[in-house]
């Protein structure tokens, strides 16, 4: 192996407190959930999370205290309801929320591939959004004169992807879901990616699916079977939502999700122990594809 | 001889949405809303056929229709997906353009004005309820010309008088074209509701929300004192032409089975036993076999993580 | 067929005078070639050509008189030299040029799509692009007051675009070079396909290649097999070096290349004629692939 | 025993940018460069394994190494595509945030400092040759830090006293890097220019250019009455590096066997007859069987177009 490979306790190393954290993946798909224990596991504190749009990812992250703010247009369990976690620290106040949409995290990263330090939209204007977003604010086409709202470029320190396949230096592929990933991978400062598999570059090369991301811009490659659980990895498995039924009954109060965590995350050396906690692979039969 | 069709809040809800997507059209769906992806393939099964969607599951694009799924909807997209995007480029170039033509948004607040909300019940600064955020709403309601709403339970905590927070943009104060071109606005305004109770759309003068039609055996009181503002009322009020035969059996055979846009009116623990019911039956039906083209790909990928697992 | 094909001769009736007509392609890649035979043929004035990297496309335009303005970051022959009669006219200045780069024209369609009227960047800054496009000034960003480059929006009247396979519908494919093709067929009022073949809405989907097109976006699909003649169609065929020898020696002057056109495009009634003319399909087997 | 190494000032130039290539890196390759290709195969080769090299030809990431074709250069690069991009988002997105680390332009001019021009030769507005344009030149050199320039042939009118036209932007009239900063621009200047006599940098006061070394054989003199303006002599000045053996080897038999690089260097009928001497071996070696995923599918389209044809 080799290469950029290492192991996941040296992977969440790259986290420093404090960091604008980039969480790829999109609300139940492909998110880095192995990452995100093991860097629960670690103690991180005082992450800005930015999320596309987040649901266990960050609402398991704002649950362990790890999260200042939260940027993103969208946290919630889809069809499951809202993201109790979320919900709880969002309402008292312990967690802010830098109120994002689609677009403005979009042209937003945009615009920090462009070396843009803003951009110019016609969205959002007469909304409220720009009353809670003291960094954005509304101005003057310099060639048309039409107003317009000016968005801030975003940049984060360190963004983390879960892939399906990658080849020990960096390069990687996935398929159906690339949310914001791409970008993710090109404008951070650091790249982690775990993967389902980790293959030759030759194999990789051969995959059905394509390459989204390159060796250029990654920091660590990390092995992680199963790394998405309870989120989905196409065309390996899908979200578990028997799982996600257990995750939201915990959320309903701080004592229960404390459990939760202690269960699934810090009595869980590893991912091998986590796996074994929720049944072992045999028990995962049901989200298989 | 007749036949009774049976149907619900939700299906002629559905069914009002499929019936604004024109043939050739791009329809967009976003996060966690059956009800508007069985509109659109019913669309494309009755006078349609040529109408295209973007899924926000997959970041794609399809002509094809599959039925509904909790469970496999990832893979169902993606594997008949005809054209693939990324989000950020859906996000960035294929919403602000409005090459999407109609799309339907669930608002958790909605005014007179077809202002909505979608971030906070309460008080922005401490809130009662965070709710999960506007995802693209603010961006494609300041934008675009065709923008519906559809809310599957008509009451006053959603038909309010005033919105806790201006995430969805309609007709602000009630401002007319001219008014809204000096703002730098680019859209004309929403265009129509649609709840379990009724058909509105907005007056061309004051921009205020008028009833157009009431769904079969609902009443004007029905509507009336499940909203919160006053609604324009019109001397003349239709009936909203019911569901035929037709749209309903494609909607229970064809295209929803499982019944996964009833999600859409349900909350709580008639929800979650829903859910749990769907995904049991999902989970059973999948277990014969299952032809796919990553038959390969899984076997591999299944050994590396038993051996890597155990 | 049906749907929105169309035969060549219709196609071009959505080119009028004076638009600003978009051509996909890249330098001597896919280029919409018997397209723009046609529109000779037709005699359309005043287009602004606008084309990423054009070659033997807009020096074709240029030189049947059909262009009064080239847009454009470069227009050359590769390594076959100097495009001839794109050099003659803009020396001459009966042809303007809109001096634009990579970067200019790419954001610019972007911006367009994204309905900004402009967009800001950081490149440019202290060259003499500046000096010759008016319509792009230096400005301020309103959110770091940083010097920044203000770039106009580009939304073309009319694209063409050659493909490989399309479905009549307007679903369209291609691999490889996919240039600024998406957003082209996105972003113009009128968008028309030539396609080296028209298949089936199913076929379509079991192609090989990616979907780049969609039918909402276009207008019209015109069958023009070796319709990227003397460019290239990856995968069937390569470009004809040995006629664009032959089309460069022809501009060397005004007279000769009247000729040329003559003997191509005026005296060949369609593309049937003009592939008899350059020595049926018998003579190509030279840049079958 | 010695062996000699027989090779022409491209090979030395492509050498040259080859060493400047890290392993991992991603090279940027332009229009119509063959020089740049093989600089970034034969890096490859030697001592930069992991790098990769951004073709416009295909608009998409490679990181094999294949020879340089002049009929299949474009069948070759997209068959051997590590990842797909668009144009647009090469240039938007890629190009911009300064992923590519390493590229090499060639300019028609090149100035003292570094500025250069690709638009016309002579005036503006009335140009004695109007040139194809600046490509995205302009949009790299006001931001990255690692620009190279090669020029095959030093003389004069390529290295001006003044430009025509400033399209790529060098050290402007020798601000040094605050002053940079004070007028927004981000990257930091070029750094260092090959041309078939020998190697230039630029001072780190003055932000002129000076030579740094001679090609084996080249003189001092043919420099300077080659250049148009004053270049800085150092007191000690370096013979270039020649190229190994194995570096010759690698380029002639492996990247380059047509010597298609050698187009660079020519024009007029030289370079005509060397693009047809080159067309023709490679369509003949082509005649024999050639294996690809594409042969149904040209089976398919060749059927089409010979009956739609004739």
């Amino acid at each position: 192996m080799a290469g950029k490979t290492m192991k996941m306790e040296e992977a969440v190393g790259l986290v420093n407190d404090g960091d604008m954290l980039a969480i790829g993946g999109y609300t139940l798909y492909r998110k880095p959930m192995a990452f995100i224990r093991e860097l629960i596991r670690k103690g991180v504190k005082n992450l800005t999370a930015l999320s596309f749009a987040g649901s266990v990812d960050v609402d398991m992250l704002i649950g362990s205290g790890a999260v200042a703010a939260v940027r993103s247009c969208y946290v919630g369990m889809e069809y499951l309801g809202l993201a109790p976690n979320h919900r709880r620290w969002v309402e008292s106040g312990a967690v802010r929320l830098i109120e994002e949409s689609e677009l403005t995290i979009g042209v937003g990263l945009k615009a920090a591939l462009q070396r843009a330090p803003s951009v110019l939209v016609k969205q959002l204007l007469e909304t409220d959004m720009l009353k809670v977003r003291s960094d954005i604010r509304i101005s003057t086409c310099p060639l048309t004169s039409q107003r317009v709202v000016a968005l801030p470029a975003i940049k984060p320190n360190v963004a983390v992807i879960h892939v399906t396949e990658a080849d020990p230096f960096g390069n990687a592929c996935f398929e159906g879901n690339i949310c914001a990933d791409r970008e993710l991978a090109m404008v951070s400062d650091r790249v982690i990616l775990t993967a389902e598999r980790i293959v030759s570059m030759g194999e990789l090369k051969q995959s059905p699916r394509p390459v989204h991301v390159c060796n250029f811009e990654v920091d660590a490659v990390v092995e992680a079977p199963l790394g998405a659980h309870p989120t989905s990895a196409y065309p390996y498995y899908t979200f578990d939502l028997w799982h996600l039924f257990d995750y939201l009954d915990a959320g309903k109060s701080s004592d229960e999700f404390r459990r939760y965590l202690d269960r699934h995350v810090f009595q869980c050396a590893d991912e091998k122990a986590y796996v074994k906690q929720i049944g072992g692979t045999a028990a995962l039969e049901r989200i298989l594809l | 001889m007749t036949s009774t069709v049976q149907y619900s809040g939700i299906d002629m809800m559905c069914i009002c949405i499929s019936r604004e997507i024109k043939d050739g059209e791009l329809m967009g769906q976003g996060i966690s809303t059956p009800l508007v992806g069985a509109a659109y393939m019913l669309a494309k099964l009755t006078h349609a056929p040529n109408s295209v969607i973007s899924y926000t599951v997959g970041n794609l694009l399809s002509i094809d229709v599959f039925p509904l799924s909790l469970l496999y909807y990832e893979e169902n997209v993606i594997d008949q997906c005809l054209r693939h995007w990324t989000f950020t480029g859906v996000v960035s170039d294929l919403v602000p353009f409005g090459c999407i033509d109609v799309e339907a948004f669930r608002p958790a607040q909605i005014d007179m004005y077809g202002n909505t909300n979608n971030i906070v019940i309460g008080d922005y600064a401490k809130p009662k309820v965070r709710l999960p955020g506007c995802g693209g709403i603010c961006d494609a309601t300041s934008i675009w010309d065709r923008i519906y709403f559809y809310i599957p339970d008509h009451n006053r905590q959603v038909f309010v008088e005033k919105l806790d927070f201006r995430s969805g943009l309609g007709f602000m104060e009630g401002q007319d074209d001219q008014q809204r071109q000096a703002l730098g606005l680019l859209g004309k305004g929403p265009l129509k509701a649609f709840s379990n109770l009724g058909v509105m759309d907005f007056d061309e003068e004051t921009r205020r929300m008028r009833l157009v039609s009431l769904h079969p055996g609902v009443t004007l009181d029905d509507v009336k004192s499940n909203t919160g503002f006053e609604l324009i009322i019109p001397g003349r009020i239709e009936e909203t032409v019911p569901p035929t035969k037709q749209e309903i059996d494609l909607l229970n055979e064809t295209i929803d089975p499982y019944g996964i846009r009833m999600l859409e009116s349900l909350s709580g623990q008639k929800r979650n036993r829903l859910i749990r019911d769907i995904i049991e039956k999902e989970r059973n039906a999948r277990r014969k076999a299952h032809p796919s083209r990553h038959a390969e790909d899984r076997a591999r990928w299944l050994l590396s993580a038993k051996s890597l697992l155990s």
